[in-house]
Formats: C-alpha cells, structure tokens, sequence
C-alpha cells in the first residue's frame, strides 16, 4: 500500500513535520510594532503574527497559530525566512516563494493552508509600515 | 456485518447483497479518484444521487418543464402536478397530515431563517429568551444570533455533557421565558441523537415553539412530525439523496397561516396593487418567484426511492456501520473519538488521530480515494468547547459497506506512519 | 423569414438552418402534446433547455456532485471549481469585471428581495422614495411595498404612455428624494425594451441606486453592466436556457461589501462563537447554506450555450420573429396587440381575441400543441392600467420558427370560429 | 383542421358561450343579506355574488364577475339553479352538481375556474345563514 502515498509521503516531508512540531519562532512579542491575526474560515486555520522592526528591518517576529501541518509550517518557514530581512524585502516575498520554500505539490483546496501565512505577514507589514 | 447471527435484524436491516444492488444505482460510485475506487463517507454534507433522481430531472427536463400554477397548456399542467404531487411525497414522508405544511426553500438554512424572520420577527421582542443548544449547527445558531440581536432579546444555551449528549438537568430553567427553543435532532458532528419528542413537549409546556433542524434525522431515520409534536421543521433534499438547490420548511398549519410573507414577488400573491397587495395561501405564500421545480420532481423521486428500502432499515443498517467503525476505529492507538456511545447515536463520527491535524488527515486519505469531511463541520463554537480546532468526520450511509470501514481504517493507518505517530 | 433578401443580417442573425441544428439540441421540441408537434410559446414564462445544459448537470451527479468548499477530497475539489467556475462564466456573460459581484439566489425573485432587505433597510428611512414604474413584475414591486411600508417610504411610479413605454417627462420630479429607482430593463407582459442606460444614469445623477430587473432582457440581448452602470441587477437561469432553482443578483462590490447578510448560517460566516458572528466576504456572504451547486453548473452550461451563439444573433432572431408575427398577427381582425412599435420591443406580445378570454383562447391553442401563457402575467395592476382582465402572451425564442407563429395565428382564427367572431 | 377541436367544441358549447355573452342575474343587488367576493390569485378570474333570503329561501341572487368563458358561465348557470332554492338546498349542492350542469369535460387546470362561482356561492351562504 506504501506506493499509494508517494505523493504523501512527498507532501509531508521530514521538514515540513518538523516545522509543525517545533515551529520556529512560535509566540508573542512584548510590544510589537505589528499585531495581525487571520483565519481560514472554510477550515479554522488561525495565525497571528507579532512583528517589531527596527530601522525599517524585521528586527524580530513571532507567530501563534493552530491549523495544519501545511498552514503552520508555511508560517514556521516564512518567520524564518523573513527575520533579518528589510520590510521591502519582506513586501516582495509571493506566493511563488512560499511554495518553493516548501518545495511541495499544493493541491487546489490546500492552496489557503500553506498561504495563509503570508496573508497575515502582508497585513502585518501594512500595519507596521503603512507608507510602503 | 454481524447480520448473519442476527436473522431477527436481517429483514430490517439491509443485506449486503441489498447493499450492492443500491451501490448499483448510484452512477458516482464508479469514479476512481487518483486511480483508487472511490470511498465516499461525508454523506453527512451532502449525499450522492441515485440513477433514479437523475433520471427523474432529466425527464422532466426532456418531457414536460414549463413554468408551473399559471400554465393552461399540457406540459404546465404536468409540470405542476408534479411539482404539488412531490410536495404530497414529502409531507407523507415526514407524517404530516397536509402537504400545505411543506415549504419549498433553497435548502434547511432558508427554511431556518424563513422561521427566524417571518414567526420571530413577529413575536420576538425584547428580553425575550431563544433558547438554542450547544452542538446546533451555524445554520441554526447565527440566524437566532441576529434575531436576538434586533430584538433585544436573550440567547441562551442547553449545555451539551462530556460524551457530547444535551445536559437536560437545567432545561425547566432554561425554557423560563423562551418564545423559541430551536434545536438539532441530530448532531452533524458528534452523531447524537436527541430525544425531539420530549424537547418539543417540554418546549410546549413552557410555552415556546419548537424549531427542529432535522437535517441529519429525515436522510437516516423514520421521522415523523405528528409523532414528535414538534412547531416546525427543516431539512435539504441534498443529505437526502435528492437534488441540490431544494429544501423543506415543514411548519404546523396555524402557525404557518398566521404568518406574514417573508419573500415575496411572483406567485405568492392574491390581489395586487400599485401600492398594496394582499398574499396567498400558504404554502403559495412562502414560495415567492418561480420555484425548483425539477428540484421538486427530484426530491420527489428521491422519497420514493428511500421508502422503496424503508427508513427504518435505512436507519438499523447505519446503525450497525456506525457500531462497526465505532469497534474498529476505537481499538486504534492514538485516536479519539467524540460524541455518545451508539445506543445515542448515528452514523457519523468525529475523531482526531494524535496531533494529526484533521485537515493532513483528510489528505492523505483523499489520495486512497476516501472522502471525509475535516473542518468544524459549521459547528465552531462546538469544535472550542471540544478544545479542538477541527475534527475529521466520517458519515455512512446506504450505501456503505464494512469494507469500506476497513479501508478507513487502513487510511488512518498509513496516515500515522506518515507522521510518524505510533 | 426574410433573410434571404437581407444578405447583411444573415450573418448577425439565425438561419433556418441553424434555428433546426439548434432545436435538435432541444428533446422536448419532440414531445406531441394532444398528438400535435409542440409549439412552445411560453418562454418569456420559462425557456426550455438544451442537452447540453441537461447533461451537464447529469455529469455533475453521476461523477462530481459533492458539498463545497469545505471539501478536501477530489470530488469536492472538483465541484468547489465548477461552481465558481460558473460564477466566473456568469460575470464575463453579463460584463462584470468581477466574479465576487454575481450571487447566486433561488431565482430573480430573491435577488430582488435581497436588495430590498439587505441594502434597503440599512438606507430606506421614513419619508424617502422608492421609485417603480408602472410596468414592474410582481417581484419587482411586492419586495418594496413590504420596505416602503416598514419604512413609511413613499412609492412612486414611473407612468407609462399609451403604446406601453416609459413616460420620461417627468422622470426628475419623480426621482427627487428617491433612494432606489427599480424598474425592469424588458417588460415581461408588453415587450418593450427600457433604456437602462440612461435609467441608470438619471437615478445616479438623483442619489438614487438603480435596480434592475434583468429577467426578460439577460436571455435576449446582450447586456453589459460596465455599459448599463447600473447598481443592481438581478436575472433568472430558468429563462435562459439554464435550470430551475438558481438565479443571480449582480451588485457592485463596493455596494455589495457595505451591506449586512441576509440569510445567514452555514457556508457565510468568518468566525462564529455562540453569542456572536462575524461574517465572510462576498459573495460567501450572501450564499448562507449548501448552495445549489448542480444548477450553477447547469447555468454555467446555458451561459457557453447562448455565448456559442453569441446574444447579438440571440437578439436579432429574436426581433426577425417579433416582426414576423407583429405583421400577421396585427393583420388579423378582433386581435388587439399591446405594447410599443417593433423599434421598441422584444419577441413577447401580449394580445387579447375579441371577447375571448385569455383563458379560452390558451385552452384552445393548448389543443393544437400551442403553448401560450394567459393571465396577467404577475401584473395585475399593468392589466387594470391596460383595463384587461388577462391578456394571451406568446414569447418566441431561439428555437422558435416562422412556421411557428403561422400555427398561432391559424389557432386565432379558429378560436375566433369556435367563439363565432369573424 | 376542424376535427383538431372536437374537444374544444364540446367544451364552448352554445349554451356555455350563450351564458358567458348574456349572464343570467347579473348585477348587484341593494340591501343584500350576504355578499361575497372572492378570485383566483393565479389566473385573475373574479366573482361576486349578492344573495337576498327570506324565509330561509334564496329569493334573490345576483353576480357580477370577470374571466373566462367556463368561469363566468358557470357562476351564471348557478344563480339559475339556486334561486328559489332553500338555504339547505343550495347548501348541498357539490362540485358534481356543477360539473354535471355544465354538462363538459374540464380539465385540471381549468377546474378552478369552473367552481370559483361555486366557491363564492358556498361563501355568501355561509355569511348568510351562519348557523347552517
Ligand atoms: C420581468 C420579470 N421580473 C421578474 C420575474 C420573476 O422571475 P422568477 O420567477 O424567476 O423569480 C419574471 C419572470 O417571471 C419576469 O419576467
Ligand atoms: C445539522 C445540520 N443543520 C443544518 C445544516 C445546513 O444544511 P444546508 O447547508 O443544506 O442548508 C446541515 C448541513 O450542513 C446540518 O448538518
């Protein structure tokens, strides 16, 4: 039956676990310059994300959520990616980038979940730097 | 299927050759999604259809539509005739003495709303209690919500136990004051089933009118209004083995009568005027524009189909899956399971496997080709008082098998390996 | 058909040829009531529907049909894309730059009513005007006699002139405090084609949000609200060559953004929790509940029909065939045709025979095969403007012919024989 | 073509067309015992009818109406029968009565039109003699 889950097995990598069972940089942050929280009403997946910058860099970010190993290791991966990073850089990042961060085949219906991170991490940008 | 030990069961239940000849008239069930047969268990979100409702439409559509009640012509007339005579199926489905106390909406939530609106609005004032559960579907919650919030009125809650069963204790003191008490007779979520005849009693003795959201009870059990003594009563056709698009507001006859129109246009009038009209009769009244008629006809054919099996065994078959999934998926390592035992319960179970999300859950069995729902199922607030965000459910129907459990079974199986789960 | 002397049309129009390639696509033309070929002149009532439109939704049930959205599985997926796929069809159909901007309703009927409840009680305040014209469907005027007498709005008519159009001489005293100017692009009972551009404009220029009621003219000719500008319009799929069941209430997003939901439950909420809710986008917001998912697929199916076509030539047809049986019916002695000049108007038209009641005269076309509505066609107070009590209606559409409308007008001169009219 | 309306002539019979172009009692009637008026909502059909009893006898009756030829010519055909009749006579009479006086075919669709006359009769003599 093992050759039935190849896609699976692709799916829900070694990493991807990993993000979803230890998320990297997971909480909150004391006075955040940015606060934003956003769900996926079809299925539940919330995330929030505490952004602090400092001279127009990401000085620090944390996120919170429950969803999927798909929703939550997106975001996992995304506070990675984007700590350090320049608010502008930060606005550049697509939905190409996070798919490829992944480095997984998203169906249609999945496509919320592994996005839904950089939903929230956009809104936050916007809140932290409203002139971009 | 333990159906073999029990000849008693036999002939109320359904045999798994009767299970295959039903498997045989639901074209859909022929589909190899990502090359496996397919596996269909979210018949709790919405059933598949068997040959005898498509071809009931595609009749109607090839032989006789027309635009029903003002057509003199031959094929209005039939189209009509069907149309009322689908109606006259579906309240003798339901035990209603008059088919005029069937309603024609979209689907149970319009039916929902059409009593919020058209009975609440009219005798909802302020302070007034509507008291709903905790396990209602959003369809049955948010409409009460804005009633209550227009109106100043109270919401209030029949609390639900631990194994998912309504806590009766404090229901005299929750009824104190209600014009409304609005509940599910079954739980989509958690598979309960509650006592509808003893709720709508109780709602009566205390002066409320009882509003049963029978979605998940009229497609799995024999249901009967005159026996429950319940005020009103929705349900869709889609869960039901008939078409999309239709659904049934079935309301006692007085009630219905003393209520003003809620849409209105089209058909649901009596004399107009430039500046006033006067309406119809029920159900006329509460069936404004052109109505889904081949939904009708579909529905129709879909009763048919039901009684033609019977629904007590119907109902005695899901229950015999449920008690068989319940078995299996019970003896599984790291899977919990909500909702009551099966003597309070229906074929539709809600579980969660380790810190497995219901939504990879649900994945990785649509790649074996088996459909379950994963999500809060409408039922949000339900799903925090569970302290889940989502559970994976899996519903049966006619048309199931035990082997189909299995395959489940193997499903969640595989899905632990992957995660590395024990 | 004199389209052979008219080289330049023929392209812009149907040829005998394809109007009998297209009603091959049509099994009901093949039905013999009375032993009589159909002769179906009732599609202003409700059109009939092509295979292509019946096999789709087939297709949908026997291969895809699941509940949306909240589906993981392959099916699911599958029918989440269809239906909004169907949306997307629905909006490029009618011009929309946005498929968010099509709802989908029950019928015309709700969408009306939608706007009269949802944006209507959030704007509609004591003493403001709600205009109409005198020529509105039952379904376009009803919904704001119920909002003007909640609101103690006032109700104004927009008065029509002897040949059955618009009187537009006093258009801007009668929008003057007008929150809402509804009024029907086609007129279902006297054909006549309404200027809905400037309609639209003149209400904008007022304050007022214009309305439309699409439902004769989406079938018939093309529409482009980006050209219209107006602010509502709402059409049904069942006169379009699409199902029963469905229709579409169009809206501009930002209007449709600032209104409140209406029917509310599963399927159009954000975040639920017992007390209260808040509620999804647009259009989600407006779909409360399982939608009617196999008719939008069957609407979509109807869209790619009459696009296959292109509505230029739907349009053009159509006016060829109301040329036609204005001439020879209008050469018929004791016939009275309502309605304006050919210039004006669409292939619906009204008559009345003498002395002969609408109802007799149908009844006895019905023995011929001939399909016509009579009554008053869901306008009462237009038939008392006209000082009818019913009028006999024929409305042709693309599968009608030539050949057609000399059997109605044989069928007249029968009824006048058996009625001893000359 | 004439054989096509073999049924349609039977159904316009002289007598009907007759009763439809020259109602018998018609009009209202001045200081009536009961008076009622009802339609049909779905086709516009509309009657009235005016009754004026005396000793528990129909002495008087009179209607007014608009629509079809089997609607009209059935109210008239009524108030025929009827008048003179006593209140428990006229009460007894049933949609057979009707149909039968007519003496044709009617179909579903045009059933209602055929009894709306009976409808209103029943009405007004329920008005007029509410104990009956
Ligand atoms: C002009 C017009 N408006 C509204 C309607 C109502 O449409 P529906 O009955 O499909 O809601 C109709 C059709 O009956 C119509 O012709
Ligand atoms: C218990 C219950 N109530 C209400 C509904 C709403 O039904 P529908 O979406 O057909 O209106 C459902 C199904 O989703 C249900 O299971």
């Amino acid at each position: 039956m093992q050759d039935d889950f190849s896609g699976m097995e692709e799916l829900y990598r070694d990493f991807i676990l990993d993000h979803y069972r230890n998320p990297r940089n997971a909480g909150t942050l004391e006075g955040a310059d940015a606060t934003y929280e956003d769900n996926n009403p079809l299925c539940g997946d919330r995330i929030r994300m505490d952004l602090k910058l400092r001279d127009g860099v990401i000085e620090d970010i944390k996120f919170k959520g429950r969803g999927c190993a798909i929703s939550q290791a997106s975001a996992s991966l995304l506070t990675e990616v984007v700590k350090g990073k320049t608010v502008a850089e930060a606005a550049r990042i697509g939905k190409e980038d996070v798919l490829e961060n992944l480095g997984i085949q998203i169906s249609a219906a999945r496509l919320k979940c592994a996005l839904l991170g950089l939903k929230v991490l956009k809104e936050a940008l916007s809140l932290a730097a409203p002139d971009l | 299927m333990k159906v073999a030990s029990k000849p008693a069961s036999v002939s109320q239940s359904l045999t798994p050759h009767d299970v295959a000849r039903i498997r045989a008239n639901f074209p859909i069930l022929g589909e190899r999604p990502h090359g496996k047969p397919l596996v269909f268990l979210d018949s709790a979100a919405s059933s598949q259809k068997p040959v005898q409702v498509i071809e009931a439409m595609d009749d109607y559509y090839r032989r006789y539509h027309a635009n029903i009640h003002r057509g003199i012509y031959h094929i209005s007339e039939l189209a009509t005739e069907a149309y009322e005579e689908a109606r006259s199926k579906v309240a003798r489905f339901i035990g209603s003495p008059c088919a005029a106390e069937c309603i024609f909406v979209r689907n149970a939530t319009e039916g929902l709303n059409l009593v919020a609106y058209a009975w609440g609005r009219q005798h909802v004032g302020r302070g007034d209690v509507i008291l709903l559960t905790e396990m209602e579907h959003h369809s049955n919650l948010v409409p009460w919500q804005i009633l209550a919030q227009e109106r100043e009125a109270t919401l209030r809650f029949v609390p639900i136990t631990k194994d998912g069963q309504l806590d009766l204790r404090s229901l005299d003191r929750l009824l104190a004051g209600a014009k409304i008490f609005a509940f599910t007779a079954v739980s989509n979520t958690l598979g309960t089933i509650n006592p509808v005849t003893e709720l709508a009693a109780r709602a009566k003795s205390a002066g409320a009118v009882s509003v049963v959201d029978a979605c998940q009870a009229v497609p799995r059990m024999p249901v009967d209004v005159t026996q429950w003594q319940c005020d009103f009563m929705a349900f869709s056709s889609h869960k039901m083995l008939g078409p999309t698009g239709i659904g049934v507001l079935w309301g006692r006859k007085e009630l219905l009568d003393s209520m003003p129109p809620f849409l209105t246009g089209g058909g649901m009038i009596n004399v107009v005027e430039y500046e006033r009209s006067t309406y119809a009769d029920v159900p006329a009244r509460f069936e404004a524009g052109t109505p889904a008629i081949a939904e009708a006809v579909g529905l129709g054919a879909a009763v048919d189909y039901l009684q033609g099996i019977g629904m007590e065994r119907v109902h005695n078959y899901e229950h015999e899956l449920a008690q068989i999934a319940l078995d299996k998926l019970g003896a599984l390592s790291n899977v919990t399971i909500y909702g009551p035992g099966i003597e309070h319960r229906t074929g539709v179970i809600s579980l969660t496997v380790g810190d497995i999300h219901a939504h990879d859950l649900a994945s990785i069995l649509d790649r074996l080709g088996i459909c379950v729902r994963a999500g809060h199922h409408c039922n949000q607030p339900l799903m925090e008082k569970l302290g889940v965000p989502a559970t994976t459910r899996a519903s049966f129907y006619i048309y199931n098998t035990p082997e189909e459990i299995d395959l489940l079974v193997r499903g969640i199986e595989e899905a632990k390996r992957i995660f590395k789960i024990a």
